[in-house]
């Protein structure tokens, strides 16, 4: 569905990926892992025309590096950014309308998202910059999903949630799973990576270190060792 | 003596008085050519440099500074009494501490008594006749007119503004006591551009009469808002010449608006009719600042006599110096150096051929004169306690 | 780019500057003698301080203000009415000493307004410096016992007998007397850039918020800097005072506060000498260039637009980043592109400034026929051989610009990378 | 462990906060011990950010009372309340970025110093603030950035030196909201160390919701859920409540 | 009576006109968070345009094409220009605007001079509307009222009837995430400051023959419609419209009326002369403060309600 081949991005002169070759299928949660700086971000924004890179990223077959990131959007891909990239003058509900590409809702209406969080149906008219840090993760995510994507690229979605509402995000990405979506997650808490993902790709230093299942990456300590752990 | 002598024009050629500053402009330009070819002052020729002061008495001594540095000697000024009196008090001030760089200020429009008065000033010139003047002639022509009876005050907010207002209540209150005062108005100068509710004023205050001193735009939007609110009463005006207002008035104006001046370009001498048909030709544009002619009068005799072009010559040879003007003999008072000149008021009237032959503006009206006034009667004692530079 | 200055306590460069600008306002009039330049160099002193005490609060303080010449015009008028006093021989002050008043005035009304506006800051505070320009803008023309309506205040600093020989009446005088001032002033606020409260004022301006949780009331560091900046404001107002001689509404209207915020701007609001490159240039637009060209406002907007557009920093930062690559002897690589820019931007100038001056001589000089001189040449402005020939230049000028500006770009960009690099590796090692 | 007296340095009582109709915070009654580490732990909206801007002066409170070292500093403004002793950081990162490192730190020692609002010092010439500036800068290892611009510092510094802001005044009780936040493993392993290292002798209060910082660092622990505080107690205790485990643990705790 | 009447009529058409101003402003700020200094300006440029285009083919075509090419270059302006200085914030967003101020005022000298052009109503619209009492009331005032009201219609149509104004707030603290959910930025920003400017145009199109079209006619409007929509709650664009009536009421009034404090106490026998300490205050009248209300108005709601009238946040 996602395949990225050799992709080099730069912030100004700092040369930041250098050739990251990964993909990701119909239907399964892939992680990218790494350490804080390793670029994992940068790979996500570049794939959706944030940031400016060179090389190949095709989407269900089609190039689309070079499009504008709206364009890209309507291809069907959707970006959840890194914690708090919500619109703080809007209301909770705007924000979730603003998720929305065209004028009908797809696979998800607002009541799935309001369901899935309850706090953010009780937060619905208030405006979203007050909402406290974890809900303001949980509306993120949502509003994504209002644009009905295929394919959902997750920045660290976790950050600053209660460990229990960390279990419920792993939940529902495995949902989303289910109703076929493809999920690529961007983390930096191994545990529940390594728990939901059918493969895992490491990143250091701007390019791939590892490629495997859940399962290889537990048994491959050096891996760990060197790009993961302390 | 030969050679060019600059002459300075300070005055708007920006902002809402700018149409009035382009016609004047041209009118002194047009008047130094007449000057050139006739030699009025020998082989001394004129030019007229124009510097826009944007109405502003502080822009006016920034442009007074460059014009001394560009060394031109003689300046000319009269859209506003503001601006007069400062730029009176700096070539005062400049004169004083540059001794033998003197300069030479002809007003040829700003009449706030003041300046020939307790402000006189020996190198200050007027060649336009005071406000007082024109007051008193314009009120001894309302004096024999019983219809009006409610009489309402409109000026503009600066010196010339107030002398008219003052004036005006003085003297009515002199010649007519009857008559009364329904209201009094000062707006700021230039700024209006809706008149409408100063219109729903005087209309409330039951006036028949308007007295007003306003000119260029202030009085064109005046006369426009009171012809669209269908304001009936009749106008007393200063400035209904200047440019702008004959088009506003048009056909609605029809004898209901009068004006007091020193000159009547709709029905002049025949030296004058050559100079309005000439202009006419040349720029499609009205005559009507007769004071440039005299202005180049009084310069070349004065040079003449003087047999110089310095300024301090030519300053003290205008004193009492005796001029055709277009209308007439015209002399320079020593005292106070205000020309003493004719009042005409004349009235908006359809052109005749016979008492009005110009139209204004092209709009088929023109000015019939009402009343003349005898410069030695108009004539009005000083204040002025001069003080001249030794010779 | 925005960097604040830092100076390591007695550097000799620091000296050395002072030093420089003292000479420079000795000397300048030596140099420079018609009496024109006189004119231009007192404005411009007058201007500095002015331009200066806004960037106090403009680019030290974060605070945006479009009234900025309520205080130095405030301060003028009470200046010249000081003035007048002391020509009728009611109060007894050196002439030397009336931007004292002027001063101490703008100080006043900084307080009486300053307590209302710096309640607020960001848009708000903005809004009500216009408000409050606009207000005692109106207001002038409503009390023409103190300003002189609609004709200002005029007034003569000629007065008594001369001391020590100077009576203020040649310009030249009152050069000296306002270049002293300026060197004064300068050092003054220079110095209070350097104290407790000019630092944290800088504090405020780039967080308020986090200013108040470090014990600062932030309301009262803005008002204090306020009434700082509104003395030296009023100074600069006296100045003038004695220079003209006249002080009009105008000298409170938006236009002014309008044209020190230009000013600042145009010389970079983040550098304390920022501002005086900014008053410099712009006395040079509005005095010198408006004697050439009527065309000269529109040269300053269109610079000014220039400036916002591509160098925020104002003509300051472009300085220092030059002489920053100076520093790391890039230069000879920035060279040749330099002078083909130049080049380039000098054609497409020459071409954008024949048809600028054209068609104002068309719209605006009427009465003196179509003829003009352009460059030295005498040429009809009316005549389409000309507009073609003025046409081809700024075709030729903008194609020719856009070539050797794509290489310059390239070219600064490596360079600027470079120096970064370096610096990194400073950082490193 | 930092040595606890049984004096209070803050003390909340039955302290409330509605924002329009919503009640926030839901009589909070809190008792910090001077020297003590105290973490405030709960799920995601429970009102923790909130009890901190009600403390530090931010907001105002609804009703309710909060005193500092027995003073009242009910209703007054964040600046009084920092000037009596209360510095607090933020959870999102909050210093001065266009100013050099060493310029954030000196500028917070500054009124603490005793220099206000003078302009008749000059800040060279301020031994005093040098010197307690350049000690800072060496307890937050920043000494090698000192003359950064602020904005350009990696996230991990700019959270190092939000710190040492917070600490400059020399104020006695801190605050801080999520001071790992963001952080990688390693990173956050030294912030626990930076943070035990510089208030050693202060009070500390901090929201958290990494649980080995938590566990790492707090004497005691108080659980805020839904704007009320349901547990208060130490580590161990909190560790092992039911209440605690139901509302915001949940199982993943058996990992941290 | 009558001069009530009529003051109430000139002062509803002024402030329509002043609301025409105040909503395109209005517009640009809550959506772009653009103080846009040329607003003005741009009016003015609609009534040049409309001059120009009124001598070439008339008014009426004029009425159309006048506001669209005055759009137009509203967007040209945000597409070459505004966009530029986007990245740098809002300061300098409004200093750019604020020199474009300036060159504008040039450029439209350099074209049609410094004096006023004679932009004249249409003869269709010059008559009379009708008479109350005495006094006429002019049919070109009640075509302003008329596409004042038409155009708040239009506006609040497309708000409520369209996602623009959600897509266009968020942009502005976070462009990229709208880009990536699906929403081009770019275009709705030019087409917001264009559809802004336009509506400028519109005003300046109706303004310029109404009053006088003169290079000044911007700077004069130019305080005032901040005034209105600082008064009317910034980005509000209900506030902008009560503010543009109360500010145009207020200076008609203001106008016709010669009260004083000085009359008042005098009417209730308390004598007030010349000697008097401040007779210059005591003996201004309503009419002569006329120009200084709005602003004073201005300062008095910053101070006491920094909100507006009706705004809903603070700068
Ligand atoms: N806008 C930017 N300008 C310059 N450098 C940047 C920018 N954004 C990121 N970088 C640098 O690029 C590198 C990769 O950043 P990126 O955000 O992709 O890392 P990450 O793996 O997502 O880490 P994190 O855990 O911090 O999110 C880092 O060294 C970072 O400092
Ligand atoms: N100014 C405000 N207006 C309205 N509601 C607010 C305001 N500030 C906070 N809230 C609400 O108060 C609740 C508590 O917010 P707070 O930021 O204190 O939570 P928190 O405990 O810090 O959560 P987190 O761990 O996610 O940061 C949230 O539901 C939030 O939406
Ligand atoms: C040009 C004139 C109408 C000026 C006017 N008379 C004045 O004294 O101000
Ligand atoms: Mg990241
Ligand atoms: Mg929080």
């Amino acid at each position: 569905m996602l395949e990225v081949q050799n992709l080099h991005a730069y912030y100004g002169k700092s040369h930041v990926l250098h050739g990251v070759d990964m993909a990701v299928r119909k239907g399964e949660i892939v992680s990218l892992l790494g350490r804080n700086g390793v670029g994992r971000s940068t790979t996500v924004k570049t794939v959706m025309g944030l940031v400016e890179g060179t090389g190949t990223v095709k989407f269900k077959g089609e190039p689309i590096l070079g499009l504008k990131p709206y364009q890209i959007a309507h291809k069907g891909l959707g970006y959840v950014p890194e914690a708090r990239d919500i619109f703080p003058t809007l209301t909770v509900e705007q924000n979730l309308v603003l998720g929305l590409k065209g004028r009908s809702p797809g696979r998800w209406s607002f009541d799935d998202m309001y369901r899935m969080f309850p706090r953010l149906k009780e937060r619905q008219h208030t405006q979203a910059g007050v909402l406290s840090g974890g809900e303001q993760q949980m509306l993120t995510l949502c509003r994504t999903l209002m644009g009905d994507p295929d394919l959902i690229m997750i920045d660290e979605p976790t950050e600053g949630l209660a460990p229990k509402i960390v279990e419920l995000v792993g939940e529902y990405l495995k949902e989303l799973k289910n109703r076929g979506i493809s999920v690529l997650l961007v983390e930096q808490k191994l545990a529940i990576a390594l728990d939901i993902s059918q493969r895992v790709y490491v990143m250091g230093h701007g390019h791939i270190v590892f490629e495997g299942t859940p399962e290889e990456l537990k048994g491959n300590t050096r891996i760990r060792q060197e790009w993961l752990e302390v | 003596q030969s050679g060019t002598v600059k002459v300075a024009w300070i005055d708007p050629l920006s902002g809402m008085m700018a149409p009035l500053g382009q016609n004047m402009v041209r009118s002194w330009q047009y008047a130094a050519d007449l000057a050139n070819q006739g030699k009025w002052a020998g082989d001394v020729k004129f030019e007229v440099v124009p510097f826009d002061n944007k109405l502003s008495p502080q822009e006016s001594l920034t442009v007074l500074k460059s014009i001394i540095d560009q060394g031109i000697r003689y300046i000319v000024q009269g859209n506003g009494s503001g601006v007069a009196i400062a730029l009176a008090d700096a070539v005062s001030k400049h004169n004083a501490r540059n001794p033998g760089k003197e300069i030479v200020y002809l007003n040829y429009a700003a009449v706030d008594p003041v300046l020939t008065n307790e402000k006189c000033d020996f190198w200050h010139f007027r060649i336009d006749i005071n406000s007082d003047m024109k007051m008193e002639a314009l009120t001894a022509y309302m004096e024999k007119r019983p219809e009006i009876k409610k009489v309402y005050l409109i000026n503009q907010d600066y010196a010339f503004g107030h002398s008219v207002e003052r004036a005006a209540e003085e003297y009515l209150k002199r010649k007519r006591p009857d008559v009364e005062i329904v209201g009094k108005d000062r707006h700021p100068l230039a700024q209006v551009r809706d008149f409408a509710p100063y219109v729903a004023k005087i209309k409330a205050a039951g006036a028949d009469t308007i007295i007003t001193g306003n000119w260029g735009a202030d009085l064109a939007l005046l006369v426009k808002a009171a012809k669209d609110a269908g304001l009936t009463a009749n106008f007393y005006t200063y400035y209904a010449g200047t440019t702008g207002v004959p088009t506003a008035m048009g056909a609605a104006g029809e004898d209901r608006v009068r004006y007091v001046g020193y000159w009547n370009s709709s029905d002049p001498s025949p030296e004058g009719a050559k100079v309005v048909e000439g202009f006419k030709k040349k720029f499609n544009d009205d005559y009507y600042t007769m004071a440039t002619y005299t202005s180049f009068k009084l310069l070349s005799e004065a040079m003449k006599k003087a047999k110089s072009t310095d300024p301090k010559a030519v300053a003290f040879a205008m004193e009492g110096l005796k001029v055709q003007s277009l209308a007439g003999e015209v002399e320079m008072r020593a005292t106070d150096h205000q020309l003493q000149q004719a009042v005409y008021i004349s009235s908006w009237q359809k052109v005749d051929g016979k008492t009005v032959k110009y139209d204004q503006e092209n709009t088929g009206y023109g000015w019939r004169t009402e009343a003349k006034i005898e410069a030695y009667v108009a004539s009005q004692p000083t204040s002025c306690n001069m003080k001249r530079p030794a010779r | 780019m925005s960097k604040t200055i830092r100076f390591a306590p007695y550097n000799v460069g620091r000296w050395l500057v002072w030093g420089l600008t003292a000479i420079l306002f000795a000397v300048m009039p030596l140099i420079f003698t018609k009496g024109f330049a006189i004119t231009l160099l007192s404005q411009m002193g007058i201007m500095i301080i002015f331009a200066l005490s806004y960037n106090m609060i403009f680019g030290q303080g974060g605070m945006l203000s479009f009234g900025h010449a309520v205080y130095s015009g405030l301060g003028a008028f009470f200046a010249i009415h000081a003035l007048n006093w002391v020509g009728d021989g009611r109060i007894w002050i050196p002439v030397s000493l009336i931007p004292l008043v002027g001063g101490l005035f703008g100080a006043i009304f900084g307080v009486i307004f300053g307590y209302v506006t710096t309640k607020k800051a960001g848009t708000p505070f903005a809004m009500i410096t216009l408000g409050i320009g606009e207000m005692v803008f109106s207001a002038s023309l409503m009390f023409p016992g103190f300003f002189g309506g609609e004709g200002g205040i005029s007034s003569n600093r000629v007065i008594g007998d001369p001391f020590l020989g100077v009576s203020f009446g040649p310009a030249i005088e009152v050069y000296y007397l306002i270049a002293v001032w300026c060197f004064v002033c300068m050092i003054a606020m220079f110095a209070f850039s350097q104290t407790p409260l000019g630092r944290i004022s800088n504090a405020v301006r780039d967080n308020p918020e986090r200013a108040e949780f470090i014990g600062y009331n932030t309301q009262r560091v803005r008002f204090l800097v306020l009434v700082v900046s509104a003395f030296f404001a009023g100074i600069s107002g006296g100045l003038a005072a004695i220079s003209f001689e006249i002080v009009t509404a105008e000298n409170v209207s938006a236009l002014r506060s309008g044209g020190v915020l230009l000013a600042t701007f145009i010389g970079g609001a983040m550098f304390f000498f920022g501002p005086v490159l900014g008053a410099v240039i712009f006395v040079f637009f509005a005095i010198a260039l408006s004697d050439y060209t009527k065309a000269w406002q529109f040269y300053l907007g269109v610079f000014f637009v220039l400036m916002v557009m591509y160098a925020p920093g104002g003509v300051a930062s472009l300085i220092l980043m030059n002489l920053r690559v100076a520093k790391y002897q890039l230069f000879n690589r920035l060279w040749k592109p330099y002078g083909w820019l130049l080049a380039a931007s000098a054609v497409l100038l020459v071409g954008v400034i024949m048809v600028i001056e054209m068609s104002y001589h068309l719209t605006l000089n009427f009465a003196s026929g179509t003829q003009m001189k352009l460059f030295g040449f005498q040429v009809d402005a009316a005549s389409l051989g000309v507009w073609a020939i003025a046409a081809a230049i700024v075709i030729a000028g903008a194609l020719f610009f856009n070539a050797t500006r794509k290489t310059f770009a390239r070219e600064w960009g490596n360079v600027q990378a470079r120096i970064e690099d370096q610096i990194q590796r400073g950082v490193r090692a | 462990m930092n040595a606890t007296s049984n004096q209070s340095a803050l003390k909340l009582a039955d302290v409330r906060k509605s924002f329009g109709k919503t009640e926030i915070i839901r009589g909070v009654d809190l008792d910090i011990r001077k020297g003590e580490r105290h973490a405030v732990i709960g799920p995601n909206g429970a009102g923790k950010s909130t009890l901190f801007n009600l403390i530090s002066g931010r907001f105002p409170v609804s009703s309710g009372k909060i005193e500092l070292n027995g003073q009242d500093i009910t209703g007054l403004k964040p600046f009084e309340i920092n000037r009596r002793g209360l510095s607090r950081s933020f959870q999102i990162t909050n210093i001065f970025h266009r100013m050099s490192v060493f310029e954030n730190i000196r500028c917070a020692t500054l009124y603490a110093l005793g220099y206000r609002y003078s302009f008749w010092h000059r800040l060279a010439k301020l031994a005093d603030a040098v010197e307690r500036a350049e000690d800072i800068l060496q307890r937050i290892g920043l000494q090698n950035r000192r003359d950064t611009q602020a904005g350009l510092l990696t996230y991990a510094e700019q959270r190092a030196l939000e710190i040492g802001i917070t600490i400059a005044g020399g104020a006695d009780v801190i605050l801080l909201d999520e001071p790992t936040a963001g952080m990688s493993r390693s990173e956050s392993d030294h912030a626990v160390e930076l943070i035990s290292r510089v208030t050693e002798g202060k009070t500390l209060v901090m929201v958290e919701h990494d649980m080995s910082v938590v566990f790492g660092l707090a004497d005691r622990i108080s659980v805020v859920v839904y704007g009320e505080v349901i547990a208060t107690d130490a580590p161990a205790g909190i560790k092992s409540n039911r209440a605690v485990q139901e509302a915001y643990l949940g199982t993943t705790l058996a990992e941290a | 009576m009558e001069f009530f009447v009529i003051s109430l009529l000139n002062g509803v058409s002024y402030g329509l006109l002043l609301f025409m101003l105040a909503s395109g402003l209005t517009l640009i700020f809550s959506m772009m968070g653009v103080l846009n200094f040329a607003h003005a300006s741009f009016y003015m440029i609609g009534a040049y345009f409309a001059y120009q285009v009124s001598t070439w083919i008339g008014f009426w075509p004029a009425l159309f094409i006048a506001p669209l090419l005055v759009g137009a270059l509203g967007a040209v302006v945000e597409r070459y220009g505004l966009r530029r200085v986007h990245k740098w914030g809002h300061v300098p967003e409004l200093l750019f605007t604020f020199g474009l101020s300036y060159i504008i005022v040039e450029l439209v000298q350099i074209i049609w001079g410094r004096a006023a052009v004679p932009y004249q109503v249409p003869e269709e619209l010059s008559g009379t509307l009708f008479t109350v009492f005495s006094t006429n009331f002019p049919a070109y005032r009640g075509f302003m009222m008329l596409v004042a009201i038409f155009m708040l219609i239009a506006i609040w149509l497309m708000l409520t009837r369209t996602r623009i104004g959600l897509v266009i707030q968020a942009s502005l603290t976070h462009p990229e995430t709208v880009e990536a959910l699906g929403h081009n930025v770019p275009r709705v920003f030019m087409l917001t400051f264009g559809g802004g400017t336009a509506l400028a145009g519109l005003a300046g199109v109706i303004g310029g023959n109404a009053y006088v079209t003169e290079p000044s006619m911007a700077a004069l409007v130019g305080a005032i419609i901040f005034v209105v929509t600082v008064v009317g709650g910034m980005g509000s664009l209900a506030g902008a419209f009560v503010a543009s009536l109360l500010i145009g009421l207020m200076q008609t009034f203001a106008i016709g009326i010669d009260w004083s404090p000085a009359g008042f106490f005098q009417s209730l026998g308390i004598p007030i002369t010349q000697d008097t300490f401040g007779y210059a205050v005591w003996s201004l009248k309503l009419s002569q403060v006329a120009p200084v209300m709005p602003y004073l108005l201005l300062v008095l709601i910053l101070i006491f309600r920094p909100r507006g009238l009706m705004g809903t946040r603070e700068g």
